[in-house]
């Protein structure tokens, strides 16, 4: 179980590869890779990432010993940026590895479900005129009731 | 007590952490306090619906005891991944 | 969307990466890599291969097209190797792009079930002394009900 | 017609690929002329609920029609991915 909090860019292929080479007999590798989108129309300046130094590594560890503790995985990776993104810079990732693909896609997805409305990441979008704070979505809360 | 604010909670109050001196037994009777201090803290405060608290880096309820408690954090609903 | 069957060895992080600069506001990549397991107790020297060269193609972009017409997709991407393959290899990859999570997971989920029983690929496991070809799992069929 | 075999389907029969001259009106009269022929077609083609076919690379059911179709191939549940 691997769990990253930087403020510094990470590479998702570079990550990829490292992850699957530390397997061992794990046939199904699932990653997920969250980029920073522009409004619609464009403007987005950056995506600042505010978190809560201490509080984000024991969420996201909780979070992902939980996945480990539902399916049947062999490893989890998080890796969770914070700080001023840019508009189609990679946020954040995971990836999980397991026997079965069945394993490896609900895990993720979960992972992903937590890491949404569980972990303490605050995102603010920024333009030329002013900033703006994401709201949370009720679906995202919504999500966690499959789980 | 450590208290910490983040995300609008942090603007509205003005500042991202303070040390606070309090007899607070819940979450609730801190809020309360803080309300009462000056008019900042009661918008931060206002719709306790759209806040969540962590005691001790663990989310918890607006009724948990404080009892032992060295931190506090208050912001809203969490937007990660 | 991007198709490709070949007997060369490909890199998932490379791909991913590649896959990744192509999109254009997406917030949400996933990728699944499917990889060559072991027996439990060892002694794969070989995974061998077979497709049916011109249906497989065709096979692949019917699927992919489908996933696109049922999710809001940006991108596709299938590579599904053939040949010999050796333990720890990557057999095959997909990867989706989207502006939601959801999207992206289940259009990948879906994609990995149709190349499962779908798409012409046979598997034959070589030991020193024998050869078996894989079996087809009732369970893989019964993933496809799902969808 | 073309009639391809893949995976076990091949192996028991001996040969990837051979030029069928029939009038077979669907894929089962077709498999009924292979299995008269001799007894390695009729041990490939024994058990037609362990068998898949595709007609010009589309799959189709035993009861598919070949009226126009060139190539028709046989061959076990696909195992991809």
């Amino acid at each position: 179980m691997r769990i990253v909090v930087q403020k510094l860019p990470f590479d998702s292929g570079v990550e990829l590869n490292a992850f699957t080479a530390k397997q061992s007999n794990m046939g199904a590798i699932v990653s997920f890779t969250g980029v920073v989108r522009d409004f619609p129309n464009g403007g987005l300046q950056y995506m600042d990432i505010e978190h809560y130094a201490g509080m984000t590594e024991k969420a996201l560890e909780a979070i992902a010993t939980d996945a480990m503790s539902r399916w049947d995985l062999g490893d989890v990776l998080v890796i969770h940026r914070y700080g001023m993104l840019t508009p189609q810079e990679p946020i954040m990732m995971v990836a999980t590895a397991s026997k079965h693909r069945k394993d490896a896609f609900e895990a993720a997805d979960f992972l992903m479900d937590f890491l949404k409305s569980r972990a303490p990441f605050w995102k603010k979008e920024q333009t030329s005129a002013s900033h703006e704070w994401v709201a949370s979505k009720q679906d995202d809360e919504d999500a966690l009731k499959r789980w | 007590m450590e208290v910490l604010y983040f995300a609008w909670v942090r603007e509205r109050i003005g500042l991202p952490k303070e040390t606070v001196d309090t007899q607070a037994l819940t979450v609730m009777e801190l809020v309360d306090e803080l309300r009462a201090r000056e008019e900042r803290y009661a918008l931060a405060f206002s719709d306790l619906s759209a806040l969540r608290v962590a005691v001790d880096q663990d989310l918890a309820d607006f009724d948990a005891p404080l009892k032992g408690a060295r931190e506090v954090a208050f912001f809203p609903p969490m937007t990660g991944g």
